[in-house]
């Protein structure tokens, strides 16, 4: 087997359909992660190719345009991830949680590998044609996924749907403009077309592409679909989604801004009024979206909902990174792709596990759990580290590296609402960890276990993963710089534990070192010193004078940060949310009307009318 | 084989059936299917001649093209008429009171239908328009309910009115040109290029847009879909509303190519667009569901004739066909399920196949790669692009709105299909209907080949107009060109 | 005068009048059998205005006498033109009296406003089973 | 409201057509084809109606098609209506001058009926007039004694085999001239001789049966309906109050 990219296509069709023979077989979880295992190894192997571009021998001659495929480095970046993604959810799916968790474990292995298919035909894309054919393709795959467990996921992924399909159509819209402007959809000859393009035009193609791809990437004030649609779907599919599904909007903005306009030429588009240049524009729009998703997550009481709210804030960070355009910002945002990839994953699974055991998602429901699931405690424990960007994990490095990037730029007011964001982040996740695993246990979850191996190995694993590219960022920024380069911009001088700037480094080895160090010498003067805790039963205890009983609760969930959320307020979701219900209820009156006109008695006047105006307008 | 057999056999059979019917009752059940695939066979053969020595033209009777009437045996005519032929062999209506009778009316409608997509003359294609469209009304009356005779004679009166516009419209052309030759009337524009011609291009829009189910002559659609036969209808928005596009795209390309009568069917393509797709949203069963998304359909397809040049034709060519293959389909795949959308819940759990098939050919309608319905649309924004100067924007916003909608409403259905309700105790529903399953591969084949079906449409353009292709923005080209152009025609 | 009353202006004028009142009953008239022979009418209007167009001052008819001076002649082609409109107007419309003759017996009515409440009725809803009834039972017989 | 709206639309069309037939030339029709018709008809087909020749010959196709439709009008009416027994009719019979005329008025009516198609190549007329006037002769007697038998079954086989005529002499003549509907495999004959003008008068007299017996048989569909006890015209309540 030579790898290349039909080889890739190959194995990615082929287990999608395996899956479809054969998803209900209880080796079908096995098998496909062997399917994505192999995907992964092709993509390593193509690593080398990926300068010249690693062409695909599949083609199509249609209406006179040629559809062929070929893999760029930002592409692979994105397809490495997927395939990750991919491999540890099925992994999470492939034992217990598979035979039993869920209404149809061939539904979810189906669609995703359906997903992981669309995902590579996507950016595997070289032209916009393709490009937007593995759009449609992943939108519709993504919707597949969200309907699978039934419910209000149904209403949900209506939702998505609804959005994704306007999305979609912009892009169309944008693409047949191009095609029609340009002779030609090939994405260099869009690139070497687009500076001689009007600003007119430039706004048109800015707005309608940058909606159709905010939309999957659920940038602000597109962003109402998404929370529900993960949230609502189970667990491996959530976190599937979560990790990865929403970059796809990512990939498609930076081709748009980096690749086709230019980060040059977004600073000398200015807003007619306000003398806003339109990167900033777009960076207010991503800081914006990091803070006020990051929030809206704090108010949420299901522990899924709150991280799909996350989910669409840290997007904001990766944009915003890769909008500064130095090559650390580049780098920062990049690498946040990848290191959110890793703990969304992981706390999508951790919950996925909950919700097997518990039956709920509840934050006012659960509590106590850590000492009937411990391994789901650790890996939750490293993963909200990594979202809240704390070290020694991952998502520190990211987000620092954004950080440094603003400051070294010049964008104080920026950096400050990414802190904010950051802020928010810390708030919700201990909310999370709070209310899932410590305090009280409930008694009804008083005999419950830790979930079997095969759902706790690849939350597990990927913690690690967490853990390590967070202690040596060099192993991820190997992949990033293969995308930061594919995209025209310097590669950062970068090594294992960190990386090397004119203005201040980060070495994370040493970081990393000291803090376990510290750590170290914490433990072992508590371990050493004399641990005298006894363990007892958690009603075996008294508060403010009495026994506890099991009616009473002391540990305190409900209305978790209600002063805080006060203060905040509710006015800029419902404003969205009310031009949703209004386009909604629009929606409906003029389809009553539309049936009542086809309902019309008198239908000969219609036709009068017709062709009276007809000759009106023509004449 | 000549082509004028195709007519005449049909027509034939049609008129020895009830006289042949009183000898055996038997002959009314297998005679008809008999005759349609003899003529089937006719057709493939005619269509394959075409392919080996080109498009031909007849003079019916012997007498030459202005003075008789001129038949075409080219590609759009022969496809059309081996896809009637097809078309109504496989849809043939099973459930009538009267199998010799509904047997006499589509054999007749199926040589009128070839007629009709040959015919290359003004006042024969009106003749032929006339008895689809008698036709038709039989066939919506076939099943001799309350309902289904009222909304046939509503869709009668709609009918015979547009047919006297159109006629009025015939009338105006000939009272300026003298003729009724469509190839004598291309060479004619500066004459038609008066308000007489724009307007007589109108009013046969009207005319012939009634059974093209063009807004807001298709009030009929509804009612009628709703209350025949699940096979009827399935016919009647699968093939013969193309019939009444394909008269109007023999009359854009040859003979109103560029007038600005066009911008009529364009805005009468949008708001069948927006109308249809909305008034679908709005629905509360079935039938009338997809009827209406038809509307919308046959809207996008008067959208992409109205705009014209070689794109334009294009589109409207693979819209047309989608959904002549996705329409039957989904018409025959929903008629085991209730038809009210409330019952639908939990159908598709307990039919996956038809439910999964139904949303397959649902993605196509609106038109989702890779999947035919796709590339319809595509060409159609371009098309758009192309050629609309002004107000471009507007149109594209309109189209994509109303396929948001088009989505929004299948996807409810979808998901009610595979939603919880009570299927289980119903498993005991057939399977996918054989007809269907015939409609749903030919989908498939279509999807697969989309790019070498792209390039026969693309011949089939170019046999329609040999002479220059004329753009929708450009002025009538000048009379001394256009004639040169004549003498090399076919 | 004699420019007004000019034998070009009474056809054309006639049949134009002719499409106008038919028009009229078929758009203002809820009756559907006077709306069919609105269309009748409309139908007659366009009929002449066909035949009006093959005329020319002082030409015989299209038939040929050995006997007579060969003048000019009209168009032929707009006479047979109407005929063949004539019958396909015929045929229509008494299958149009056909279908109103059996719904007003199934119904009792054939006013347009009853006649689309009852086909847009959801079926077996009371609407429908009501105006059944008063039809009467006559078409099970 | 709606009374308002359609007289304001009427009276736009009203506009338009006569903006659009102002710009005919009346009176100087173009005669494209008319005039070559009217110089080669007699020389193409050998018919003195210049008429018949464009209807059978130049035509021909048209022709086909409208009795087509007369036929299916036929047939859909046959579909539609419900039949009533013979002799149950509701309407009373006429009265005994009615019931005499009609049956005396038969033969001429015949007659007249088959002159007129049988000259349709020479004279005005043919089959289409001489059609009419053969139905009438069938149905006169028919309205007048309307609880009467009708001869559907002689019908059925007239109407079959007329029809079936007229396309076979379509198909016939392509084996004579190598065209679909080329009339003139009998040669044109001598001008203004009844038997003359190819194949013509058979065509024309097919026609007219054919026309004669549909339009007989729809006359016969809509009077096999159940008459109702109310009268068919009555304008709604609310429509009267215009």
């Amino acid at each position: 087997m030579i790898p290349s990219l039909d080889l890739l296509l190959a194995l990615a069709f082929g287990n999608l359909g395996l899956m479809l023979l054969a998803g209900r077989n209880p080796t079908a979880g096995l098998l496909s992660m062997i399917l994505y295992a192999l995907q992964g190894w092709v993509l390593v192997m193509l690593m080398p190719a990926l300068a010249e571009g690693a062409a695909s021998g599949l083609a199509f001659q249609v209406f006179g345009w040629s559809l062929s495929w070929e893999l760029n480095g930002l592409g692979w970046f994105f397809a490495i991830i997927t395939v990750g993604a991919a491999f540890f959810s099925a992994w999470f799916a492939a034992g217990a949680w598979g035979v039993q968790g869920t209404r149809s474990p061939w539904a979810f292995h189906v669609t995703l590998a359906a997903n992981v298919a669309a995902m590579l035909l996507l950016l595997a894309s070289r032209d916009l044609l393709t490009l937007f054919i593995g759009w449609e393709l992943v939108t519709w795959a993504g919707y597949a996924m969200m309907i699978q467990s039934g419910g209000p996921a149904t209403r949900a992924a209506y939702k998505y749907l609804i959005y994704g399909v306007a999305g979609g159509l912009a892009v169309l819209a944008a693409v047949v403009l191009i095609q029609v402007q340009a002779g030609g959809l090939g994405f260099a000859a869009v690139a070497a077309w687009m500076p001689g393009i009007s600003t007119g035009m430039l706004w048109a193609l800015m707005l309608l592409l940058g909606v159709g791809f905010g939309i999957k990437m659920a940038f602000l004030p597109f962003h109402r679909w998404q929370a529900e649609a993960y949230g609502e779907s189970p667990g491996p599919a959530a976190a599937f989604l979560g990790a990865i599904s929403s970059r796809m909007g990512l990939f498609g903005l930076l081709i748009l801004l980096v690749h086709f306009i230019g980060l040059a030429r977004l600073d000398e588009l200015l807003l007619p009024l306000i003398g806003l240049d339109a990167r900033i524009l777009w960076m207010w729009l991503s800081a914006l979206t990091i803070i006020i998703p990051t929030f809206i997550a704090l108010k949420q009481n299901d522990a899924r909902m709150l991280l799909a709210w996350h989910g669409i804030g840290q997007g904001g960070y990766m944009l915003l990174g890769v909008l500064v355009g130095s090559e650390l910002g580049v780098a920062g945002g990049l690498l946040h792709v990848f290191n959110y990839a890793t703990y969304q994953a992981v706390l999508f699974l951790v919950m996925g596990a909950v919700v097997y055991r518990t039956g709920t998602a509840h934050l006012d429901r659960l509590g106590g759990l850590i000492t009937r699931m411990p391994l789901s405690y650790v890996a939750m424990l490293f993963a909200i580290i990594g979202l809240a960007g704390l070290p020694p994990m991952n998502g520190f490095v990211s987000k620092w590296m954004v950080y440094k990037a603003l400051l070294d730029e010049g964008l104080p007011l920026l950096f400050v609402a990414a802190v904010i964001g950051t802020l928010g982040t810390i708030l919700s996740v201990f909310k999370l960890i709070h209310n899932v695993f410590l305090g009280q246990l409930r008694v009804e979850h008083e005999q419950i276990r830790e979930v079997p191996f095969s759902m706790w190995g690849p939350m597990i694993a990927l913690s690690l993963i967490v853990f390590i590219t967070g202690y040596m960022p060099g192993l991820a920024l190997d992949l990033v710089m293969v995308a930061q380069t594919s995209l025209g911009f310097a590669a950062l001088d970068y090594h294992l534990g960190g990386f090397v700037t004119d203005t201040g480094n980060l070495n994370m080895l040493a970081v990393v070192s000291v803090l376990l160090l510290g750590m170290g010498i914490g433990a072992g003067i508590f371990l050493l010193g004399g641990n005298k805790s006894k363990r007892v039963h958690q009603l075996d205890n008294y508060a403010g004078g009495h026994f506890l009983t099991t009616e009473v609760r002391y540990h305190y969930s409900h209305h978790f940060y209600a002063g805080l959320l006060r203060l905040i307020g509710p006015w800029y979701i419902t404003l969205i949310k009310r031009l949703e219900g209004g386009i909604a209820a629009l929606t409906d009156t003029l389809a009553a009307g539309s049936d009542g006109l086809y309902r019309t008695a008198y239908t000969p006047i219609l036709m009068l009318a017709a062709t009276v105006l007809g000759l009106a307008l023509v004449l | 084989m000549n082509p004028e057999i195709l007519i005449a056999l049909p027509l034939l059979a049609a008129f020895l059936l009830p006289a042949a019917r009183r000898i055996d009752a038997s002959v009314g059940i297998w005679w008809g299917p008999l005759v349609v695939l003899a003529n089937l066979v006719i057709a493939a053969m005619a269509w394959w001649k075409v392919q080996l020595i080109g498009p031909q033209s007849i003079a019916l009777g012997g007498f030459a093209a202005p003075l008789g009437i001129e038949l075409r045996a080219d590609h759009l005519g022969l496809s059309a008429a081996v896809l009637l032929n097809l078309a109504v062999l496989l849809l043939w209506p099973r459930e009538t009171p009267d199998k010799a009778r509904v047997s006499t009316i589509l054999l007749v409608l199926t040589g009128a239908g070839c007629g009709l997509a040959m015919s290359a003359d003004l006042f024969n294609l009106y003749v032929f328009f006339e008895l689809v469209a008698v036709a038709t009304y039989g066939l919506a009356a076939a099943n001799g309910k309350g309902e289904a005779l009222i909304a046939s004679l509503r869709y009668l009166i709609l009918g015979a009115l547009g047919s006297a516009l159109a006629l009025l419209g015939i009338a105006l052309v000939y009272a300026k040109t003298g003729t009724l030759n469509l190839t004598e009337l291309g060479g004619m524009s500066e004459a038609l290029s008066g308000p007489a011609g724009i307007g007589a291009l109108v009013l046969m829009v009207v005319g012939f847009g009634v059974k093209a189910e063009l807004f807001p002559l298709n009030n009929w659609v509804p009612e009628v879909y709703a209350h025949t036969e699940s096979r009827v209808s399935a016919l009647m928005a699968g093939i013969i509303s193309k019939l009444g596009i394909l008269v109007l795209l023999r009359l854009i390309a040859e003979v109103f190519g560029g007038s600005p009568g066009l911008e009529f069917l364009l805005w009468v393509g949008v708001l069948g667009v927006v109308t249809g797709e909305l008034a679908a949203y709005g629905a509360k069963d079935m039938r009338r569901v997809l009827a209406y998304s038809s509307i919308g359909q046959m809207g996008l397809v008067a959208v992409a004739l109205a705009l014209g040049g070689e794109t334009g034709f294009i589109a409207a060519l693979i819209l047309m066909l989608n959904h002549l293959l996705v329409k039957p389909a989904l018409f025959l795949i929903a008629d085991a399920w209730p038809g009210s959308l409330k019952a639908l819940a939990g159908k598709g759990r307990a039919r996956p196949l038809g439910a999964v098939l139904f949303v397959l050919l649902a993605l196509s309608l609106i038109g989702v790669p890779p999947l035919p319905g796709f590339w319809g649309k595509y060409l159609l924004l371009d098309a758009i692009f192309t050629n609309v100067t002004e107000g471009a924007g507007l149109l594209v916003g309109l189209i994509l709105a109303a396929t948001v909608v088009e989505a929004a409403y299948f996807f409810r259905i979808a998901a009610r299909l595979f939603g919880s309700g009570e299927a289980a105790e119903e498993s005991k529903i057939p399977g996918l209907p054989a007809v269907a399953a015939l409609f749903v591969i030919a989908f498939l084949a279509l999807s697969v080949q989309t790019g070498r079906v792209g390039d026969y449409l693309k011949e089939v353009v170019h046999g329609l107009q040999p002479q220059e292709l004329r753009m929708a923005q450009s002025d009538f080209p000048d009379p001394a060109a256009s004639v040169n152009g004549k003498g090399e025609r076919l | 005068m004699n420019e007004l009353l000019s034998i070009g202006n009474l056809l054309y004028g006639g049949a134009a009048g002719l499409i106008v009142i038919g028009l009229f009953a078929v758009v203002a008239r809820r009756h559907l059998i006077r709306v069919l022979l609105g269309v009748a009418v409309i139908e007659a209007g366009v009929n002449l205005m066909l035949v009006a167009a093959g005329f020319r001052p002082g030409a015989a008819a299209p038939i040929f006498d050995p006997q007579a001076i060969s003048g000019p002649m009209v168009d032929p082609i707009p006479q047979a033109l109407v005929l063949t409109a004539i019958v396909i107007g015929v045929a229509v419309l008494a299958l149009g009296l056909t279908l109103a003759i059996r719904i007003h017996r199934q119904y009792g009515t054939l006013d347009t406003v009853a006649l689309t409440r009852i086909v847009n009725a959801p079926a077996g809803s009371p609407e429908s089973r009501a105006m059944m009834q008063r039809g009467g039972g006559g078409h099970e017989s | 409201m709606r009374q308002f709206a359609s007289l304001l639309f009427l009276f736009g069309f009203a506009f338009f057509l006569s903006v659009l037939v102002g710009g005919l030339p009346f009176g100087a029709a173009p005669m494209q084809v008319g005039q070559a018709i009217v110089e080669q008809n007699i020389e193409a087909t050998g018919a003195a109606n210049a008429v018949t020749g464009v209807l059978l010959a130049f035509r021909g196709m048209d022709t086909l098609g409208e009795l087509t439709i007369l036929f299916v009008a036929a047939t859909a009416a046959g579909m539609v209506v419900e039949r009533r027994k013979h002799g149950v009719s509701r309407d009373s019979v006429a009265g005994f001058i009615l019931l005499a005329g009609a049956e005396l008025m038969f033969p001429f009516l015949l007659i007249l009926g088959a002159y007129v198609i049988l000259h349709g190549h020479l004279t005005p007329g043919g089959g289409f007039q001489g059609g009419a006037i053969l139905a009438a002769a069938f149905f006169v007697p028919f309205l007048a004694n309307p609880g009467r038998a009708f001869q559907g079954h002689a019908m059925a086989f007239v109407e079959a085999f007329a029809g079936a005529t007229f396309i076979l002499l379509g198909i016939f003549s392509i084996f004579r001239e190598g065209d679909f509907m080329a009339p003139m495999f009998l040669g044109t004959g001598e001008f203004g001789q009844l038997v003359s003008a190819g194949s013509l008068p058979l065509l024309y007299l097919a026609l007219g049966l054919k026309v004669g017996a549909e339009l007989g048989s729809l006359v016969a569909e809509i009077a096999a309906a159940p008459g109702s006890d109310d009268p068919l015209i009555e304008e709604p309540q609310a429509a009267k109050d215009l």
